[in-house]
């Protein structure tokens, strides 16, 4: 067990024990709020739920509530980022980790697609350049 | 023989502060629930006769003297001593403002006794040499003649001949033993005879046997009205003598109002002791004869009538049911004032204030509270036991054109006495 | 001086010796009044003053109907304020801590949010009870300056414990600084103004009340 | 390294992708306790971010600092920050000591002059002369007044330093002082704590890295972005504060319910700090949470300011005695006053001359 974070925390008793601060639901207004203005705007919003004050068990509860929909995502890049669409669609909850696996930020996206699944709009022509650099290199080969 | 001055007014208010008076003042919010319960201040709108006022020449000695905090001040010179000019100015508030009447003192929420502080700054007042002169001159003669209106004996002993004349009833003087001893206002002697006789009835048919002393039959008492203790003390030391001498078991006290609390609640307190008889106000008697079953009346009157409850009886001498059950027995059109019982308002000449003919015109201000109760009922006939609050009813009635007749309860209930065969007027 | 000094300085020795004041104060004024003495009522009695006392201390509280409806406005003003000026120092459970704390007494307390809506009706009818004071011929009368003064640290306490509260005007440390000072300011206050009736009137009212029911008439 | 890279740069060097260094961005930004809305402007300024030099100076301290910043994890976004800064002294962490230490600062202190950034933990003592606290034979009053001449801006990382910290505590025998106290002239800012948040250590390094300036700070010199708003305020049991409901002991109903804990000296109402959102040991928890109140450790002279376990409405100090000696005062003084009142009066008694009717002046 070489993380904290591996020491798995279980709510037994969400009334009895340490009961909710309250702030899961003013999280699901401000997303169905968020939700409206991208209907309406087009629009996206992200909250970052590292400056909720969440009681032991919020944050899990929330999750529970938003579910799991179609999408899943990992970014494998500077750490690894994971990706999910909710059951809610248009509602996005974006991880971010240290290579290590520890979590660094949690936010929700409230987009079409989170921003950091489109490819970044330089890597484009950098990815015809190596295409070309690949097929260069074959015709090459062949030629050779 | 030593004069007034201010320096003996001071020191004698300086002698009347006590441990209640100085938990008044501890206590004193400046509310001013006290003037909504004046006479004075509701029928003026004057804010100076507000109660609590009317005694801050007092709240300052004691402030600057018992207290730490007041002498600190005084010697940093942030507060003023009482001076000439104060005396000056509180006097008419002290004496022509206020009847004692002690409705401020119930409705106080800190319950501060704000009428007992005026009785008590009178006394300064007095000394000072600032006491009405009307009121001076009532205590002269009370002290020297016997009745502050200066009846002499001769003048009751006329009336006690037109008694026996009219009626055949005779009052006895100073017969020792008897079971009462009866005082009498001057009032009555000159303005309501029909007092004496309707004592002379009633105790007839009781059975019982009463007195007048003719050494102290005056039941008033000048020296309380103008806060004078030893002049009050010596009046009733003359009472307690006459009382003591003849052997009587009961003192009754007149249809008076101060001469009630006068004689039964400050008398002992002013000669330093208990008395040998007991004190009975008239009513209280006649509602002891009821209960008894020694006062039979009938008839009753069927006048729409309400009844003035005196202060000194009522409010401070406790004195309350006694009058309605008695109207009961006499009366079928008997209604309640609004404010009644302790709550009454003063007819706005007690406290001395009658007796000071310089107060005429703001007694008559402060009786538009009682006439405006009266014009709230309509009544026929007004009844009350004090012949003072008489004297002042009728003339304030009288001003206001209002044709309503003022009647002793006594007097009307002798009205009603069951005429016995044997007995009344037919020696 | 930082806000977290002055507010040690308001938890420690202002506190202490604001404490140590008022008690002063208070035993000062008690003995003032008693040492003045009272002489025994010698009027034959007709019920018992110690009864009358006891009663007169507890139902001199409720007003009488006939002065009542002279001055409703007033009088339940007065008793807003009171009430609620009590409510918020007894039963807010910060305080209760604090008499725990000093006295070894705890009683139940009520949720916060009660006490802030008290707190608000205590400000308004304080206000009220000022405008009250000016407007009324009878009032402005009989104001001194202490009378203003009193009104005012009684004021300052539930207002700044309402600012600090709700984190209004100054950051709460140093609002609770200055929340605690104003009561210290009161406790100093109190024992010099008319503030002494909220111990000296059951004085007042056992005076009355007990000669009253010696003599067996109402009070 | 070569200073004159970008910080973007830098990490495409390492091998960092474009959407890496956004996921970095991400992630930097949520660390400053800014808005996600700022990602761009985190990213552009990163992007040219230039590696500033930053000089450690640890003076009378615990290494609790220390110890809470390197004890977060291996790299991370912190980690990579301090890959990017140029760490050029810090006599804990870095691998030279004695003289060759004391070089490579001399040296960092002279290529950087006037650009350099000073962090700083631990107080100062300045009693004597300062002799409290030396290392290699210089107090660190002067190593302090040396170091801060060339900086353009400190940090003043802990209580100690910020504030002055355990050694301020009464009664401060090494005359402690913090940074601010002996520096007057650098734009200071202080990060209180004991020890501080490191993700607030890493966060105000990462503002001055990104923006090249010191964020917002308060009137105590934190930056409002960690420090704005208390413990209470953001705490999870708040609401039971507000419902009126209290952990009376640390193991009573209430303590095992989580309710309130101001009642048990709990100090998060006058305790600014980020504990209850950025919380401890990568976001698992802070003290609160595990059933203590906060002691306030990030506030000025927390040590002396009255009991941890007494609650915050409760006067510091045990008054009995200075109750009873009022009490005894209050009634002495009103003996002697009631003394001298009953002289007065019995003096007025005994003047009483018996008045007659003839006093009253009434003709």
């Amino acid at each position: 067990m070489s993380h904290i974070q591996d020491i798995p925390i279980t709510v037994l008793d969400r009334q009895g024990s340490q009961a909710q601060t309250g702030n899961v639901l003013p999280i699901l207004n401000e997303i169905r709020y968020a939700l409206a203005l991208l209907v309406a705007k087009g629009t996206s919003t992200t909250i970052d739920l590292s400056a909720i004050p969440f009681a032991p068990g919020d944050r899990e509860e929330l999750e529970r509530i938003l579910g799991q929909g179609e999408v899943s995502a990992l970014i494998d890049a500077l750490g690894e980022t994971r990706i999910r669409e909710t059951d809610y669609r248009g509602v996005w909850l974006v991880s971010h980790h240290s290579p290590q696996g520890d979590n660094l930020a949690t936010q929700i996206e409230v987009t079409r697609t989170p921003s950091l699944v489109s490819t970044p709009e330089q890597d484009i022509p950098d990815a015809v350049d190596a295409l070309d650099d690949y097929l260069n290199s074959q015709l090459t080969q062949e030629s050779a | 023989m030593s004069s007034a001055s201010i320096e003996k007014g001071i020191r004698m208010i300086r002698e009347e502060i006590d441990a209640p008076v100085a938990s008044f003042f501890t206590s004193c919010v400046h509310c001013g629930m006290c003037a909504d319960a004046c006479h004075f201040y509701v029928q003026t709108g004057d804010p100076r006769y507000t109660p609590i006022n009317k005694v801050e020449p007092m709240r300052r000695i004691w402030e600057q003297e018992y207290t730490l905090w007041g002498r600190i001040k005084a010697t940093l010179g942030l507060s003023r001593k009482v001076n000439a000019q104060d005396f000056e100015a509180w006097e008419e508030l002290v004496y022509d403002g206020c009847s004692l009447c002690g409705r401020c003192s119930l409705v106080c929420p800190v319950g501060n006794d704000i009428s007992d502080m005026i009785r008590k700054i009178r006394e300064g007042f007095a000394v000072a040499g600032h006491a009405p002169k009307d009121l001076v001159g009532a205590t002269r003669r009370a002290v020297e003649i016997g009745s502050p209106m200066g009846v002499r004996l001769p003048a009751l002993e006329a009336q006690i001949r037109h008694l026996k004349h009219d009626t055949g009833l005779d009052a006895p003087l100073d017969q020792a033993g008897a079971d009462y001893m009866v005082l009498l206002s001057s009032m009555e002697i000159m303005n309501f005879p029909e007092y004496l006789e309707a004592i002379a009835r009633i105790m007839q048919q009781a059975g019982r046997t009463w007195t007048i002393s003719s050494r102290a039959f005056e039941a008033t008492n000048s020296g309380v009205q103008i806060g004078v203790s030893d002049i009050a003390t010596e009046l009733v030391q003359r009472v307690v003598d006459a009382a003591e001498e003849l052997g009587v078991r009961t003192v009754i006290s007149p249809e008076c109002g101060h001469a009630y609390t006068a004689i039964r609640f400050e008398g002992p307190n002013l000669i330093g002791r208990p008395y040998n008889f007991r004190v009975q106000h008239i009513l209280e008697v006649l509602e002891e004869f009821r209960q008894q079953g020694l006062l039979k009346t009938e008839g009753k009157e069927t006048e729409r009538m309400t009844f003035h409850d005196p202060c000194q009886l009522v409010r401070k001498g406790g004195v309350i049911q006694a009058p309605r059950n008695l109207l009961g027995m006499v009366s079928n059109g008997f209604v309640e004032m609004r404010d009644h019982a302790e709550m009454n308002w003063c007819c706005g000449g007690g406290g001395g204030v009658s007796a000071n003919e310089r107060a005429d015109e703001l007694k008559s201000k402060a009786f538009h509270q009682k006439k405006s109760q009266l014009d709230e009922l309509g009544v026929e006939i007004l009844v009350t036991a004090c012949a003072n609050c008489r004297i002042t009813l009728e003339e304030g009635l009288e001003q206001n054109d209002m044709d309503i007749p003022v009647v002793g309860l006594t007097e009307m209930l002798a009205e009603h006495l069951v005429e016995e065969p044997g007995n009344g007027g037919d020696t | 001086m930082t806000a977290d000094a002055i507010l040690f300085f308001a938890r420690g020795t202002g506190f202490d010796w604001a404490l140590a004041i008022f008690v002063f104060g208070m035993l000062l004024r008690l003995f003032e009044v008693l040492s003045l003495g009272s002489k025994p009522d010698l009027s034959e009695g007709r019920g018992s003053g110690v009864q009358g006392g006891l009663k007169t201390i507890v139902t001199r509280t409720l007003p009488r109907p006939a002065i009542f409806a002279r001055e409703p406005v007033r009088i339940i003003n007065g008793y807003v304020f009171h009430i609620g000026f009590l409510a918020v120092l007894f039963l807010y459970e910060p305080h209760i801590e604090l008499f725990e704390a000093k006295m070894g007494l705890s009683w139940p307390g009520l949720p916060t949010g009660i006490i802030n809506a008290l707190g608000v009706l205590t400000i308004f009818s304080l206000l009220l009870a000022l405008t009250l004071r000016l407007s009324s011929p009878v009032l402005k009368f009989l104001s001194t300056g202490s009378d203003y003064l009193a009104w005012l640290v009684t004021l300052l306490p539930v207002l700044t414990g309402y600012l600090a509260y709700n984190h209004m005007l100054l950051p709460y440390t140093a609002m609770l600084a200055v929340h605690i000072l104003s009561v210290e300011l009161f406790m100093v206050v109190a024992p010099f103004t008319k503030l002494t009736h909220m111990f000296s009137f059951m004085l007042a009212r056992w005076y009355q009340g007990y000669r009253a029911g010696h003599r067996g008439v109402e009070s | 390294m070569n200073n004159d890279k970008t910080l973007g740069e830098h990490l495409r060097e390492r091998g960092i992708s474009r959407r890496g260094f956004m996921q970095f961005c991400a992630a930097t930004a949520s660390l400053m306790a800014l808005p996600p809305s700022m990602v761009p402007a985190v990213a552009a300024a990163l992007e040219k971010a230039r590696r500033p030099s930053v000089i450690w100076r640890s003076f009378q301290e615990c290494t609790g600092c220390t110890e809470s910043l390197t004890r977060s994890h291996a790299p991370t976004v912190e980690s990579l920050i301090f890959d990017h800064i140029s760490l050029d002294y810090h006599h804990t962490l870095q691998a030279a000591s004695g003289e060759a230490a004391e070089e490579a600062r001399r040296i960092a202190m002279e290529e950087n002059h006037g650009k350099y950034l000073l962090v700083v933990d631990g107080s100062i003592p300045q009693k004597d002369g300062g002799i409290y606290s030396t290392i290699a034979g210089i107090t660190n009053l002067d190593m302090l007044k040396e170091v801060a001449e060339g900086a353009a801006a400190i940090i003043a990382v802990g209580t100690c330093a910020a504030y002055g910290g355990l050694p301020y505590a009464d009664p401060n025998p090494t005359g402690a002082a913090s940074v601010s106290d002996i520096i007057q002239d650098k734009p200071i800012l202080n990060v209180p704590g004991c020890p501080p948040i490191p993700t607030v250590i890493t966060g105000v390094l990462a503002h001055y890295l990104t923006f090249g300036t010191l964020p917002e700070l308060d009137h105590l010199g934190r930056p409002k972005a960690f420090y704005g708003q208390s413990i209470h305020d953001r705490c999870y049991r708040r609401p039971f504060y507000e419902r009126g409901l209290f952990a009376e002991t640390f193991d009573d109903e209430g303590a095992k319910k989580g309710w309130c804990l101001f009642k048990l000296g709990c100090k998060g109402p006058t305790t600014y700090n980020a504990c209850a959102t950025a919380k401890w040991n990568e976001g698992t928890s802070f003290p609160i949470q595990a059933g203590h109140g906060c002691i306030g450790c990030s506030e000025p002279s927390f040590w002396d300011r009255g009991g941890f376990y007494d609650a915050l409405s409760v006067p510091t100090d045990d008054a009995g005695n200075i109750l009873l000696g009022a009490a005894v005062a209050g009634a002495a003084a009103g003996a002697a006053v009631g003394f001298m009142n009953r002289n007065k009066k019995d003096a007025a008694t005994r003047a009483h001359e018996t008045v007659t009717v003839d006093d009253l002046n009434g003709d």
